[in-house]
């Protein structure tokens, strides 16, 4: 151990000890020292996680593994709680206290308004949540990134639910952590499959004997924490609870429902690589659900109204997207989207934000418009998020969504085709949300109009920050298409994938050929936003929609009523007829029928004592008949 | 036939039939009289049996006195009419067979008995012989005894003290 | 004379004594029954008095085996003197309260 | 030996001492000198081994240790009687010295019964006892109850007397003896002579403890009975017929015990259900406890279905964990103007020392640890599975003593959590509260510690 | 020092039952108070005393035996090993709490209900520490009879048939174990009541077979297992809530802690035929309960389903018969206790200030109370055995042996962390979110004394849920005769 390493533990630690003191002193703390000491201790670990990079980044680094203590070291069970330090984790470490960084310097002004009190709670539960998003990449095992995965799905919980006194707000946080519990139980059996069958769950004690465990196993694992990663990383089928999570605040959304959290779930399969490419029916698996939730996303991001729902279900069909190039193979490009899709996304959402901040809580685009002047800030740093996302060459978004749709091209035209779709809609809604919200004539009230300003400093700066890395962030990874090993990312987080020999299958592009798709895609992609600008620059109010595809995307494909009456429901109905039926009549009336029978028996049997002597001699009589045909003639 | 076996079967007979005759005579009284026939059939059994002594007293303590004082209470109470309400039908015969089952069941199961072997007697029935045994082997259970009818002297006396106000203390069970 | 027949005989009397008790509601008449199983019992064991000296006889002509049951037989006599006495008094007694000795009558105790 | 005698002696003295004093106290206190005399010689007898006055009962009687024990406890259950209940006696009857003088009587009896060895005295024995107690039955003249319990007690307890006598006679056709150590000649074979008598004699003895299906007079008589008597009854006369019952089928039909438990079993799980089920919709507490005392007999049945070294200890221990509780309870039931359990209701509050008292015994007669009750049962379950082969007959123990807990609570609750309607509050006397509690610390410490019997033999 | 350490075992049931006697005689509510404290704080110190003999050193010292009905063969013998020394710290712990908890004044003749209570603590410990089957039967019954007065005589209003149904449900129980315990006693030739006299008596495998049923259902009903449950959200729905707190933090682990003493070492080759059957309906008990739990309204009556639920759990991880699992559900059967505590301890609060247990009527607490809030929010979690929470270590541990011993069942009975979530997450909606309502909005917030209770409880939450590794250590040396004859 030696350099930094030795003092990673702080990390984790500091927003730890910003969650201790800012919850147990809520109430005396003022909510300037709040800010700064949530702000600062996610500075401080961003400084660390730094310092941690640069570790990692020098040559010939070898995966550092730092032993804490003990965690369950009993009955044949070795759980140590140990922080591992290798290329991806210091990535995700430095994504997620840079950009919680920035988000937390966003919140003290967006949540401004609260009172002190909650102010700190709010700060708290956010750095709660980065201390379980850091022991969730940084830990060395499945059961520490169990800890971290839950306990993220735990702040997620809080922070939705955190205007607790509406109820639709409360809902939603039950839902999200309710189906977060889902995937985590397939995670938590993968994890025990694991341990029976590996003996182990750190990564480097499953990893050495992957190669000998059979693939029908490794199937069975792998879907295991797929399904762990579709509860947490929001698709199909447990997608809906992540647009319904914005009710929390907007910086909430922005970190963790877009930049850091939902991206658990691919940090997950990224870190089990070497389990994921010994079994190729689960990548297949992986993929399709993948590419199936991103092209869902996209069309019902396309009938959206409220600008948060646009971005969540943008979001998810992004998180598509990632596992799409999981499911291929392409590890680094999932990594790379993750990366970039952090910057632009939480871009995006924080400057929703800021324009939700500016309408005073106003959500509807159709009630926004021509905010462009009003804003001009925002306006400008929003634009670049949306060219980022569209894919417009050079921003951030371009290089990581390229290199997903020709790694799926080498494994299937389909996946690629699909992609590219996916890619047109995601431009085209983006910008319709674009439009609808900057551009054009204003259609809320007058009143609203006039209070319309730019946000604070504290909000601007991070929407700057961010603008800058959406534009610049793509450049670690430049295809070789353009820079002969210009991929630094992938030179970078070679290591990780060392174990895995790669295997392509599939067709090998030229060079020219793939240029010339490049250049179809980006034409395409820059069609649809002239689209969207032509259809939704100068829209005036809402229309009814008319067509029925229309309505059910509107309505998201009815998959929120689909789950309520197949699963919600039937559950409620079958726990009252449980409990009315079942426990009540039928197990407590049998209880309690043993009483009511003994009760009508000794009604009846204290008939027999009427009282009469001569039926009581009869008795008697008869009795001693019965005793000694039993006894003289009965000879068993 | 050897007397002695025209005189058991005599007696058994007498016996028998009078003590249907007790069981099923209407008036009380005469159940009363039929029953000290069936005593007096039962003493002479006991004088076949050489039991000369008991045949006596069973005469003297049964027929004559215990059987006087029923007769005495039947009278007291003037119960020589026929007054008694038949018992139900059912009863009846339940007691009837059941009764008679009782006894089927056990003449069947002690038919297998050996006989009387021998003829001979050291007149133990006779009143030396049993005085002799009382005083000297039974003289306990005799002293005892007397515990027995103390007790009962008393308990008639408590019973038939004579007590005023009568009261219905009968309430609801 | 075979045992079997005193002891069939005194089964009989027992059997009717038991059949009386089950079958009339006079209590006058029940006890009385009573009294006539009590005297097929004393029958019984005379009987077998009897049989056991005759058989002890046969080895000692001195032999005073089977006394005992007719010293039993004197002692239920008393036993049932003493039974009689207490249980007339009771039937007396209740015949002054009630002005009857049905026993169908006895029925304020049930259940 | 000794105390057939001085019971009996005192009993002539108890009818006399109507005559001498005029104080009704004075007969009590009298009584319980008696009682205390016989304790006295009882023990005396018990630890020298020798009676005060020796007398050749030609092996009639003898009174080994466990029948001196089994004296002995029921001569301190009288003394308990006595001290609790002496009062109600003399309000049962006019002539209290005379009732006095027949439970005297019946001690002889008792005393007889403690050491018989011949079918001769268990017979006067039994009688001695019986005759008694029809009278006691129907001592209260002017009620009609109590007259109806006496003569159907009289008239269904001669019946059984007729039925024992068969019995006997048909044995002694076997054996040529009345004697107990003669029945198992012919090695334990069960003739068709002997085994109608057992039978007979089986039914009858049955109908002494209230052993279903003859237990039919049990809860009428004690209904009807005063209930003073009733408790004296349903305990101390109990105690002996189990007594008897256990010693002729001991040393009587020991050796054949094989071939008549099965038997036993069946009137054993008769009772327990009969006795268990019936008391459970009882409204009144004197009928509730006739019933508990046909359940108890079940459970004592136990022991006679057993026969063995724990069944007799055990049976000890019953009698005496069964009749400290049962008395103590009826000797406040007998103060209690209305019989029904709702006249218990409150009275935890209104008397906290007599509800505690209730509560322990009646919690012993439940079978709840610590106390006597407890051990007592435990032994009967204990002998039958010693005895193997049978557990269908300990389960159904079991249940049907869960059944018990059913009817017993009801007065628990009655007392501790339910208000009392009526105003008036029950007045006790002190001396009677720290006799019955006193009593309750007898039961628990049997409880804690039965050695203190155990080890008597 | 070590002079005393071998009478600890004495001294833990020695304290409680003078401390309950004692009380009786008490007139003054408050000094019965402070005199349950403090003799329940003296049992919480010895055990916190001997927790700091390392096991070897302990158990040496503290297998004791006392003379007693030594003419039947049953001695006295308590032993106070890592599985009895945990289970009476948190049998001090929950006593102490709900002493200091429950105000002199709420109840009238306190000084009973303190008494009482005692006497609970000291059947409850007894049961615990006996290793004499006869002494445990005894502690047994101790444990119950006071517990059924207490919630008879200060309960709710159907309190006298509910609280019945409990008892006599659990007396046939104890019944059917008594006679097992005879019957073994019997077999040893009426020698000895002792663990280990059973634990060396050869028993056929039909004869195990009735005694593990004798054995299990007595432990069953009192756990309760499905469907031998219903007793239970009716007596703790009836009971006076400090009494529902000893009943399901202490009192259902008596079913848990038996099983673990006597069942599994003393019936190997029943436990072996027995428990996949047994296993599956208690899987099916899990989901149930957990399901039957969400359509409660009433607050105690939901934590009684959820409790059933996880005891299930708990039952069902000793039957697996992996040592992981049983470690697991040792220590969850300490947690449980711990977090069941505290989620009644809530219930106790709002119920005794707002007089309301409907969940439906109650709502928006989390404005007025808001310290009371954030307990419950921490307690829920540990309910749900979230991670860093007790409960995840030892569910953790449990579900692995579950799945060890058979996948399916493991996946099916994981069922119950999803639907845990559902109805705790509910409860805490409707209870603590949302609008405020009258009542609710008047609620004071809990007090320091509360606040330092709840304070110590979430301390033990997190201590166990992030470092365990102390009670794993506690335990090396309680499942010697757990397992031994099923690893051979």
């Amino acid at each position: 151990m030696n350099g930094m390493i030795k003092f990673g533990y702080l990390i984790p630690l500091l927003p730890l000890i910003g969650f201790l003191i800012n919850g147990l002193g809520r109430n005396i703390l003022s909510k300037k020292a709040v800010g700064i000491i949530g702000s600062g201790v996610l500075i401080a670990s961003f400084v660390c996680s730094l310092f941690i990079f640069n570790q990692v980044a020098a040559v010939g680094y070898k995966t550092q593994v730092l032993f804490l203590f003990n965690f369950i070291k009993t009955a044949g069970l070795d759980i140590p709680f140990s922080l591992q330090f290798d290329q991806l984790s210091a990535l995700f470490l430095l994504v997620i206290t840079g950009i919680g960084s920035l988000i937390h310097i966003y919140s003290t002004a967006y949540m401004h308004e609260e009172t002190a009190p909650h102010f700190a709670r709010y700060f708290a539960y956010l750095n709660l949540f980065v201390f379980f998003m850091l022991i969730l990449v940084l830990g060395s095992g499945y059961v520490t990134m169990f800890i971290g995965w839950e306990g993220v799905g735990l702040s997620s919980y809080l922070l939705i639910g955190f205007w607790f006194g509406n109820n639709n707000y409360n809902n939603a946080a039950k839902k999200a952590f309710v189906m977060n519990r889902i995937g985590d139980l397939g995670f938590l059996l993968a994890i025990f499959w694991m341990l029976s069958q590996f003996g182990s769950v750190t990564y480097t004690g499953v990893f050495e004997k992957a190669n000998t465990i059979p693939v029908s196993v490794l199937t069975g694992i792998t879907l295991l924490m797929f399904i762990g990663a579709m509860g947490k990383s929001a698709q199909i089928p447990l997608y809906t609870w992540l647009p319904d999570a914005m009710a929390g605040p907007t910086p909430v959304s922005a970190l963790i429902h877009a930049a850091t959290m939902v991206t658990a779930g691919i940090y997950m399969i990224a870190r089990s690589n070497a389990l994921f490419t010994l079994a190729p029916i689960s990548q297949n698996v992986v993929a399709i659900i993948g590419i199936s939730t991103a092209l869902l996303a996209a069309t019902i991001a396309l009938k959206q109204n409220d600008i948060k729902k646009v971005l969540a279900y943008s979001t998810v069909s992004q998180l598509g997207l990632m596992f799409l190039a999981l499911g291929v193979g392409a590890y680094t490009a999932g990594v790379f989207h993750v990366m970039t899709h952090a910057f632009f996304k939480a871009l995006l959402f924080l400057g929703a934000g800021s324009v939700i901040h500016a309408m005073h809580h106003e959500q509807d685009i159709y009630k926004m418009g021509g905010l462009k002047t009003k804003l001009p800030l925002t306006h400008f740093t929003f634009l670049i998020g949306c060219l980022a996302i569209a894919g417009i060459p050079p921003f951030a978004g371009f290089f990581s969504k390229d290199e997903i749709l020709t790694a799926a091209l080498n494994k299937s035209v389909v996946y690629y085709i699909l992609g590219v779709i996916t890619s047109l809609m995601t431009a085209f809604y983006m910008f319709r949300m674009y439009f609808l919200t900057f551009h054009g004539n204003f259609r809320g009230t007058d009143d609203q109009f006039s209070h319309v300003h730019e946000s604070p400093f504290a909000m601007t700066l991070p929407l700057i920050l961010l603008a800058a890395l959406s534009v610049i962030g793509g450049w670690v990874g430049i295809p070789a298409v353009f820079i002969e090993n210009g991929h630094l990312l992938a030179d970078f987080l070679e290591p990780i994938y060392a174990a895995v020999q790669h295997e392509s299958t599939g067709m090998h592009l030229s060079h020219s050929m793939e240029l010339i798709m490049m250049a179809v895609v980006v034409i395409l992609i820059i069609v649809s936003i002239l689209a969207a600008k032509s259809m939704f620059a100068k829209e005036g109010l809402k229309e009814e929609e008319s067509s029925t595809f229309g309505k059910m995307l509107e309505n998201k494909w009815y998959v929120d009523e689909l789950y309520n009456s197949i699963i919600v429901q039937p559950v409620n109905h079958i726990s009252s007829f449980f409990s009315r039926i079942i426990d009540t009549k039928i197990i407590d009336g049998a209880v309690n029928g043993v009483g009511k029978l003994i009760h009508f028996s000794a009604r009846q049997m204290r008939l027999l004592q009427s009282g009469q002597v001569g039926s009581y001699v009869l008795i008697m009589v008869i009795s001693i008949i019965i005793f000694f045909i039993f006894q003289m003639f009965w000879k068993i | 036939m050897p007397i002695t076996e025209i005189l058991f079967w005599a007696l058994s007979a007498a016996a028998i039939i009078a003590a249907l005759l007790v069981i099923f005579s209407k008036n009380p009284v005469h159940s009363v009289l039929w029953l000290i026939v069936v005593f007096f059939a039962i003493s002479g059994h006991y004088v076949l049996l050489n039991a000369q002594f008991l045949a006596i007293v069973n005469m003297i303590v049964y027929a004559g006195a215990i059987m006087v004082l029923f007769l005495f209470v039947i009278m007291l109470m003037n119960m020589n009419a026929d007054q008694e309400p038949n018992k139900s039908k059912w009863m009846k015969i339940a007691g009837v067979l059941s009764g008679g089952s009782l006894m089927l069941l056990l003449v069947a199961s002690l038919k297998n008995s050996q006989a009387i072997a021998g003829g001979g007697d050291a007149g133990i029935g006779l009143i030396q012989q049993l005085g002799k045994t009382l005083f000297s082997e039974y003289v306990v259970p005799f002293e005892i005894s007397s515990v027995l009818f103390l007790s009962a002297m008393v308990g008639a006396v408590i019973l038939g003290k004579k007590e005023k106000n009568l009261t219905e203390a009968d309430s609801t069970n | 004379m075979p045992i079997n027949y005193y002891i069939f005989l005194s089964i009989c009397l027992f059997s009717i004594g038991i059949i009386g008790v089950l079958t009339r509601r006079n209590a006058i008449i029940i006890f009385m029954c009573i009294e006539l199983m009590l005297n097929a019992v004393n029958l019984l064991l005379v009987a077998f008095s009897r049989m056991h000296h005759a058989a002890a006889y046969a080895v000692d002509n001195a032999s005073l085996v089977g006394a005992e049951a007719q010293i039993f037989v004197f002692f239920i006599m008393v036993v049932a003197a003493a039974e009689v006495t207490v249980g007339l008094a009771i039937i007396v007694m209740l015949y002054r309260n009630i002005h009857s000795v049905d026993i169908n009558f006895l029925n304020r105790l049930k259940h | 030996m000794n105390a057939i005698i001085i019971s009996a002696v005192w009993g002539v003295l108890m009818m006399y001492s109507g005559f001498l004093f005029k104080s009704n106290r004075n007969i009590n206190l009298l009584s319980i000198l008696g009682v205390l005399i016989l304790i006295g010689v009882t023990f005396h007898e018990f630890a020298s081994g020798m009676p005060l006055l020796l007398i050749d009962t030609k092996g009639m009687l003898f009174h080994s240790n466990f029948g001196l024990v089994f004296l002995l406890i029921i001569l301190v259950s009288t003394l308990i009687y006595f001290i609790l209940s002496g009062k109600d006696i003399q309000l049962a009857g006019k002539s209290s010295s005379d009732l006095y003088a027949l439970i005297f009587f019946i001690l002889s009896g008792i005393a007889v019964v403690a050491g018989f060895r011949s079918l001769l005295m268990l017979f006067i024995g039994i009688e001695i006892v019986s005759i008694p107690l029809y009278v006691l039955a129907g001592s209260d003249k002017s009620n009609l109850k109590s007259n109806e319990a006496a003569l159907k007690y009289f008239l269904m307890g001669s019946f059984s007397t007729g039925l024992m006598l068969m019995g006997i006679a048909l044995i002694y056709g076997d054996v040529g003896s009345f004697y107990l150590d003669a029945f198992s000649t012919g090695f334990g074979v069960l003739t068709p002579l002997k085994a109608a008598g057992l039978l007979l004699i089986l039914a009858s003895m049955s109908f002494k403890v209230s052993a279903a299906p003859f237990h039919f007079w049990t809860p009428d008589v004690y209904d009807g009975s005063p209930s003073v008597f009733t408790s004296f009854m349903a305990t101390i006369v109990k105690s002996v017929a189990f007594f008897a019952f256990l010693t002729l089928f001991d040393f009587g039909f020991g050796k054949m015990h094989d071939q008549w438990k099965t038997i036993v079993a069946i009137i054993t799980a008769f009772t327990l259900i009969i006795g268990n089920i019936t008391a459970v919709f009882q409204q009144s507490v004197k009928r509730m406890l006739a019933y508990s005392s046909i359940a108890q007999a079940g459970f004592m049945m136990l022991a006679i279905f057993a026969i063995n070294t724990f069944a007799k200890q055990g049976m000890l221990l019953y009698f005496a964990g069964y009749s400290f509780a049962t008395l103590g309870i009826f000797a406040v039931l007998t103060k209690m103007k209305d019989h029904s359990i709702d006249a218990f209701n409150g009275l935890a509050k209104s008397q906290p020392i007599i509800a505690l008292s209730v509560l322990i015994s009646l919690l012993s007669l439940a079978g709840i640890p610590l106390t006597a009750g407890f051990f007592a049962k435990y032994y009967m379950l204990l002998a039958v599975i010693r005895e193997g082969n049978m557990m269908w007959l300990v389960i159904l123990a079991v249940l049907c003593a869960a059944v018990s807990v059913y009817y017993y609570f009801r007065v628990i609750q009655a007392m501790y959590f339910k208000a009392s309607a009526s105003e008036t509050a029950l007045e006790f006397d002190p001396n009677f509260k720290w006799v019955m509690l006193m009593n309750a610390i007898l039961i628990i410490v049997l409880g804690i510690h039965p050695d203190l019997i155990l080890n008597l033999i | 020092m070590f002079a005393a350490v071998d009478n600890f075992p004495a001294l833990l049931i020695w304290l409680p039952l003078i401390g309950g006697i004692l009380s009786f005689f008490l007139n003054d509510a408050k000094s019965a108070k402070s005199s349950a404290i403090i003799f329940s704080a003296s049992s919480l110190i010895v055990l916190l005393v001997s927790l700091n003999f390392t096991a070897k050193e302990f158990i040496a010292l503290n297998q004791v035996s006392y003379e007693w009905l030594t003419s039947i063969g049953s001695s006295f013998g308590l032993y106070l090993d890592g599985l009895t020394r945990t289970m009476a710290l948190l049998t001090a712990i929950v006593f102490f709490v709900v002493f200091i908890l429950v105000p002199a004044d709420q109840y009238k003749d306190a000084n009973r209900f303190y008494g009482l209570l005692l006497l609970a603590q000291c059947g409850l410990v007894g049961v615990f520490l006996a290793t004499d089957a006869l002494v445990f039967y005894l502690f047994w019954e101790l444990a119950l009879i006071p517990v059924y007065f207490l919630s008879s005589i200060w309960g709710g209003e159907k309190r006298i048939r509910a609280t019945f149904k409990f008892f006599i449900y659990t007396f046939i129980g104890s019944l059917l174990m008594l006679l097992a315990i005879l019957y073994m006693y019997n077999k040893t030739n009426a020698t000895s009541f002792g663990l280990g006299a059973f634990f060396n008596l050869k028993t056929t495998a039909d004869e195990q077979f009735w005694l593990f049923i004798a054995f299990f259902i007595a432990f069953a009903i009192k756990m309760p297992l499905f469907p031998l449950h219903t007793w239970q959200p009716e007596a703790y729905e009836q009971s006076p809530t400090p009494v529902t707190m000893v009943l399901s933090s202490v009192m259902v682990k008596m079913g848990l802690f038996g099983v673990l003493r006597w069942v599994m070492p003393l019936f190997p080759l029943a436990v072996k035929q027995l428990n996949t059957a047994i296993m599956v309906v208690i899987a099916i008990g899990i989901v149930y309960a957990s399901l039957v739990a969400i359509y409660q309204d009433n607050i105690k009556r939901l934590i009684a389903y959820s409790s059933i639920a996880h005891i299930g759990l708990m039952a069902l991880g000793m039957l697996t018969l992996k040592e992981v699992a049983v470690v697991g559900a040792l220590l969850q059967m300490f947690n449980h206790g711990i977090n069941i505590l505290a989620l009644w301890m809530i219930a106790y609060i709002i119920e005794k200030q707002t007089g309301i247990t409907s969940i439906s009527k109650l709502g928006g607490l989390a404005k007025s109370a808001p310290v009371l809030a954030i307990f419950m929010v921490i307690t829920a979690l540990a309910n749900v055995a979230l991670p860093l929470t007790n409960a995840f270590v030892g569910e953790f541990m449990i579900f692995n042996g579950i799945y060890q011993f058979n996948k399916f069942l493991a996946a099916f009975a994981g069922l119950s962390i999803i639907f845990s979530a559902v109805y705790t997450l509910n409860m805490i909606k409707n209870v603590f979110y949302g609008e405020a309502n009258s009542t609710t909005i008047q609620f004071s917030d809990i007090n320091k004394t509360q606040v330092l209770l709840f304070t110590v409880l979430t301390v033990l939450i997190f201590f166990v849920g992030f470092y365990p590794q102390p009670f794993f250590d506690l335990f090396s040396d309680a499942l010697g005769l757990v397992l031994t004859r099923y690893n051979s």
